[in-house]
């Protein structure tokens, strides 16, 4: 059976939406509560470790992506990554931790809690880890926070 | 190559290993080989195609922005200066990482890489090359104080020959 | 027709016990060691590692005065005191240090018969006066009161009981065969070099050298690494030039001994060149010195750092063990031969 | 000679936040700052815990060089963000810049050249080789061994020399964009890489003997810093350090990008997962580099080094230039790529490891999200599960083994 047949077929009990968005990369999509139940079961596909754990802010939707790319070290699951996503609200951005499903997600769930401001409920160390300790502002990968860039042009002839 | 030679043995195999590295000092210690290029009195001819300092042509420039634009640092920009109808080029070489992209843009070679990359500054204002600065030729300061220059050849024995001209 | 004060102020400063301590083995000779060595140091590692090291200091003889240069530099560093430091402790044990390590000079012989101070137990002398160094490198480190230091000083403190058994017991060895303890009547019944008569020994005392001078693979001490400078992180300027120096200090009186003790001390390799003049006998104890501290710091470049515990282990399992075998070895030959 | 530390704790990756509450159980610990201006830790910061001789806890604390790379790529064009993300990891410029463009491609849908597949490829492991001799050097001077640390920085200038011939620049070779590569091969190149591989495998032998064989980094590395196999693979160790403990990944073989299809190679690994495993391999690996660069100059195909979408928009000037010199021009309607909605990720395996893109576009000339995953970000879990229970000597000794890049993990 294919692998995307597999996941779909162990997913979609749970409402996920599962999708191949490229050769190679499948894109499921769950829930906020089905996130860990989703995980274990990409887990037991053979999904044995998380690549990257990132949020992406869509302000608009007033909604950010929590998204877990998982992959595997077995040689038959090479080349393929996961994306195993969810969407939260933007005002009260939590989610529970996975580390327990995948260690692997441990520094990365702490940049994310850092760079984005989501809580990961049970993780035990969520402190500062690139920013400096006594950082104020908002979370700066929120689409709020602007990073201003120079333009190009500079007239020198209304100097003075 | 066996699998067990990586790990520490007995007192005969140690005492071989303790010679061996000795003797290898040793043999360095006694060949003539150097890696070091004694820079202020030497210096590299870098060659063609070293994305060093840029030299900047006004007669050639048309003024199109594409460097100003493409500049991944922001440190070439547009400058309209008093009395000038078009804008021109200026880089500022705090910023500059010589990624040459606006060389590559320029599409009427107004702007071209020169060999020379060992300017040093003692203000950071000088760094900034305004059009009517930007326009000149570079000189390595080494090489005008009489720095021999010479030439990377690859070799079999010492990795890198420094070979004077 | 000299006038008679000034032959007796020659006269004195020539006497061995002037002479002996101050000029040659001493301090004087003691200073230029300290400073072509490092420079030969850092020269040789650079060689090695295809570079050249220092070079532009007195550029026509390769940089040679570089020492000199960072000498100056140090005296007109300020000497920073770390306002929690114990600052009498501070100031005070590394130019003790520097003393203990100068001492042993005075009862180092030099030539037949030309000694500061003729001891027959000249032998354990040197040994202990040079085994008061770590003690003070423990004070060094608990007075400028810093994690780093403290650290370091305890390695030292390790170190230092690992090191000293056996490089009494490995000297004794040797001693025991010439039965003497007097370094000029050890050189005297020298006929063939102690390190053919005794290979083991030797090997342990130079191992047991390298471990006092704190110098590669056992420069666990200073360790910078892991903790900076060890026991000398708070220093600065000359207390820290002192600090430094002391080492090849101890490197140097250790070396001393090593070639009196096993490469027949002043007896030169052409024993034709002794008769021309016995000036030549003090030379040749010095090139042979200075032969063996250059290879001491060669290894420099050749050995990583061995692990504290690794290093108490080759202390004590092998090199304790092997200075009591090199005991017995000491006594067969004493047997079988019927002594020097 | 095994470090001391309970086994049962080793084999728990979550052993450490049972070990947070140690003071308060009456555990006597001696707290110490190594960083992050120190002579064996660059830029980072290591909170170690110690209790006697042995580390109770080795907290990274990283951040020191953090750029804020992701938030200033949202910021840029996609072309701009390449010479950025080569600042991650400055000695491994080619192979970091190889994944974004590969995400940035597979957006356009734009395939690159067979030739500039070659040329990546050519690159990336020249740039391969120099990153494992950095990583050399520097496990070299952790352990106080200044010779190899001199000798590998000064072998990695021949690699350096040979990237720069190529591509005009020593270390940031902004080289690979999408669509091709920069440059295209000077004439005399195969020579001197020949002459380079020749060299670098004389020198390999004088390693051997003056430092991998030498009896006190044998007594420094064997079994110091294990990781087995199932906890690499719990904690998404990548590299290298993946490899030393007997894992057969790399993202060369899972991806298939570049040439490596084409190459015959090996991916070197080791069961052992110490730091002299994690040393070996990487032997090995700069081995295999040279190998695959051989068989790169001998395969090379003739043709383009561009996408002809984006040549083909080129006066006809320039393009007698590009023929002529082999130096690329761009159009300037490559300043402002406009790739399709959607998203894309891609994996490259870097001398560190493997590092993983994942673009957001949102249809704008700025990506919208850039997310980077850096090997060494990932690798840094290492400091705590491999130090745990091991002596404070053995810290420098496995830092050095995992050459972990602080810039790198900053990002």
């Amino acid at each position: 059976m294919a692998l995307l047949d597999k996941i779909r077929e162990a997913l979609e009990p749970l409402g996920a939406k599962v999708e191949e968005v490229r050769p190679g990369y499948i894109s499921v999509s769950v829930d906020a509560g089905n996130m860990r139940k989703a995980a274990q079961l990409l887990f037991s596909l053979g999904f044995d470790h998380v690549v990257s754990v990132e949020g992406v802010d869509w302000i608009k939707d007033k909604e950010i992506e929590v998204a877990y790319h998982a992959a595997s070290y077995e040689p038959e699951l090479h080349g393929v990554i996961v994306k195993l996503s969810t969407r939260i609200p933007r005002d009260k951005p939590e989610l529970d931790t996975l580390i327990e499903v995948w260690p692997s997600a441990l520094y990365p769930e702490r940049e994310t809690w850092e760079m984005l401001g989501i809580v990961f409920r049970g993780h035990p160390e969520l402190k500062r880890l690139l920013l400096p300790p006594d950082y104020q502002g908002p979370p700066p990968l929120r689409k709020d926070y602007r990073v201003v860039e120079e333009g190009f042009i500079v007239d020198l002839t209304r100097k003075q | 190559m066996a699998e067990d030679v990586y790990k520490p043995g007995n007192l005969l195999v140690s005492l071989k290993r303790h010679a061996a590295a000795i003797a290898t000092g040793l043999r360095y210690l006694l060949s003539t080989k150097r890696m070091t290029v004694r820079y202020p009195e030497f210096v590299i001819d870098l060659g063609e195609g070293y994305r060093g300092m840029i030299r900047w042509h006004r007669d050639r420039c048309i003024s199109c922005s594409l460097c100003a634009q493409i500049c991944p640092a922001a440190a070439m920009k547009m400058y309209k200066l008093p009395g000038e109808k078009k804008m021109y080029p200026g880089i500022n070489y705090q910023r500059c990482i010589f990624c040459g992209f606006c060389v590559d843009v320029c599409p009427v070679f107004a702007l071209e890489h020169t060999p020379v990359h060992d300017i040093s500054y003692e203000e950071l204002d000088e760094m900034i090359y305004v059009p009517t600065k930007f326009d000149t030729e570079w000189v390595s300061p080494a090489a005008k104080e009489g720095a021999r220059p010479v030439k990377v050849v690859f070799d079999e024995e010492v990795g890198l020959r420094h070979e004077p001209q | 027709m000299a006038p008679q004060p000034l032959d007796k102020v020659v006269e004195f400063i020539l006497s061995p016990h002037i002479f002996a301590p101050l000029i040659y083995p001493g301090l004087l000779a003691a200073m230029l060691v300290l400073l072509t060595l490092i420079w030969a140091e850092r020269k040789m590692t650079a060689k090695v590692q295809l570079r050249y090291g220092p070079l532009y200091v007195l550029k026509p003889l390769g940089g040679i005065i570089q020492l000199i240069a960072d000498a100056i530099k140090f005296m007109f560093q300020e000497p920073i005191l770390p306002r929690k430091a114990d600052k009498w402790v501070f100031v005070l044990a590394p130019v003790t240090m520097m003393a203990f390590t100068i001492i042993p000079f005075a009862f180092i012989p030099a030539a037949p018969g030309f000694v500061g101070v003729d001891l027959e137990y000249s032998l354990p002398l040197v040994l202990s006066l040079s085994a008061l160094v770590p003690p003070l490198i423990l004070a060094t480190s608990w007075a400028a009161n810093n994690k780093f230091t403290l650290l370091g000083g305890v390695r030292e403190a390790f170190m230092m009981v690992a090191y000293e058994t056996s490089l009494f017991i490995a000297a004794f060895a040797i001693a025991t065969y010439y039965g003497t303890l007097s370094l000029s009547k050890i050189v005297e019944a020298q006929t063939v070099p102690g390190i053919v008569l005794n290979p083991i020994a030797a090997a342990i005392f130079f191992v047991a050298m390298l471990m006092t001078a704190s110098k590669l693979p056992y420069d666990i001490v200073e360790g910078e690494q892991e903790i900076v400078a060890g026991p000398f992180t708070e220093y600065s300027g000359i207390l820290y030039m002192l600090v430094m120096g002391a080492s090849y200090m101890e490197l140097y009186v250790l070396s001393l001994v090593f070639v009196e003790l096993f490469l027949g001390g002043w007896k030169p390799v052409i024993p034709a060149l002794a008769s021309i003049h016995p000036a030549f006998q003090g030379i040749a104890l010095f090139i042979k010195a200075y032969l063996v501290l250059l290879f001491a710091v060669f290894l420099r470049s050749v050995y990583a750092r061995y692990r504290l515990d690794q290093a108490l282990e080759i202390g004590w399992k092998k090199l304790f063990p092997l200075s009591l075998i090199s005991v017995v070895w000491s006594l067969i030959l004493l047997v079988i031969t019927g002594g020097a | 000679m095994t470090s001391p530390g309970s086994s049962e704790l080793r084999g728990n990756p979550y052993f450490w936040y049972r070990l947070m509450g140690r003071d308060e159980e009456g555990y006597d610990v001696y707290e110490l700052f190594i960083g992050p201006q120190h002579p064996a830790s660059g830029h980072m910061r290591i909170i170690v815990r110690l209790d006697g001789d042995i580390i109770v806890d080795a907290e990274p604390d990283i951040g020191y060089v953090h750029r804020t790379m992701e938030k200033l790529a949202e910021g840029r064009e996609y072309l701009k963000n390449i010479p950025l993300f080569e600042r991650a990891t400055i000695i491994d410029a080619a192979n970091i810049t190889w994944g974004y463009v590969r995400a940035v491609e597979q957006l356009l849908g734009l395939e690159a050249p067979p030739r500039a597949e070659y040329l990546r490829t050519l690159l990336a492991e020249i740039n391969r080789i120099a990153s494992h001799l950095y990583g050399f050097g520097i496990a070299g001077i952790m352990l106080n061994h200044s010779t190899m640390f001199m000798w590998a920085f000064g072998d990695r200038e021949v690699w350096v020399q040979l990237a720069e011939d190529l591509t005009g620049a020593r270390l940031t070779h902004s080289y690979i964009i999408p669509g091709g590569v920069r440059r295209n091969l000077p004439q005399d190149f195969k020579e001197k890489a020949l002459k380079a591989i020749r060299y670098m495998e004389k020198r390999l032998q004088d390693y051997e003997r003056i430092f991998v064989k030498n009896p006190v980094i044998i007594a420094r590395y064997v079994d110091v810093g294990v990781i087995k196999a199932e906890e690499a693979k719990r904690l998404g160790i990548v590299g290298p350090n993946l490899r030393a403990a007997g894992v057969r990944y790399d993202a060369r073989i899972a991806e298939e990008y570049g040439a490596y299809p084409e190459l015959d190679f090996e991916i070197p690994t080791r069961e052992e997962g110490d730091a002299m495993a994690r040393l070996l391999v990487r032997i090995e690996e700069i081995k295999q580099s040279m190998s695959m660069i051989k068989q790169i100059l001998d395969k090379i195909p003739d043709g383009p080094i561009f996408h002809e979408k984006y040549y083909r928009m080129l006066p006809p000037k320039l393009k007698e230039f590009v023929e002529q010199t082999g130096r690329l021009k761009l159009p300037g309607a490559f300043i402002r790529l406009k790739p399709e909605p959607g998203e894309a990720v891609a994996r490259v395996e870097m001398g560190h490891g493997e590092v993983f893109y994942h673009i957001v576009s949102d249809g704008g000339i700025k990506p919208y999200r850039v997310r980077i995953v850096t090997p060494a970000f990932r690798n840094v879990v290492l400091y705590r599960y491999l130090t745990r229970g091991a002596r404070f000597m053995d810290l420098p000794a496995i830092y050095g083994s995992i050459d972990y890049f602080p810039p790198e993990g900053d990002r």
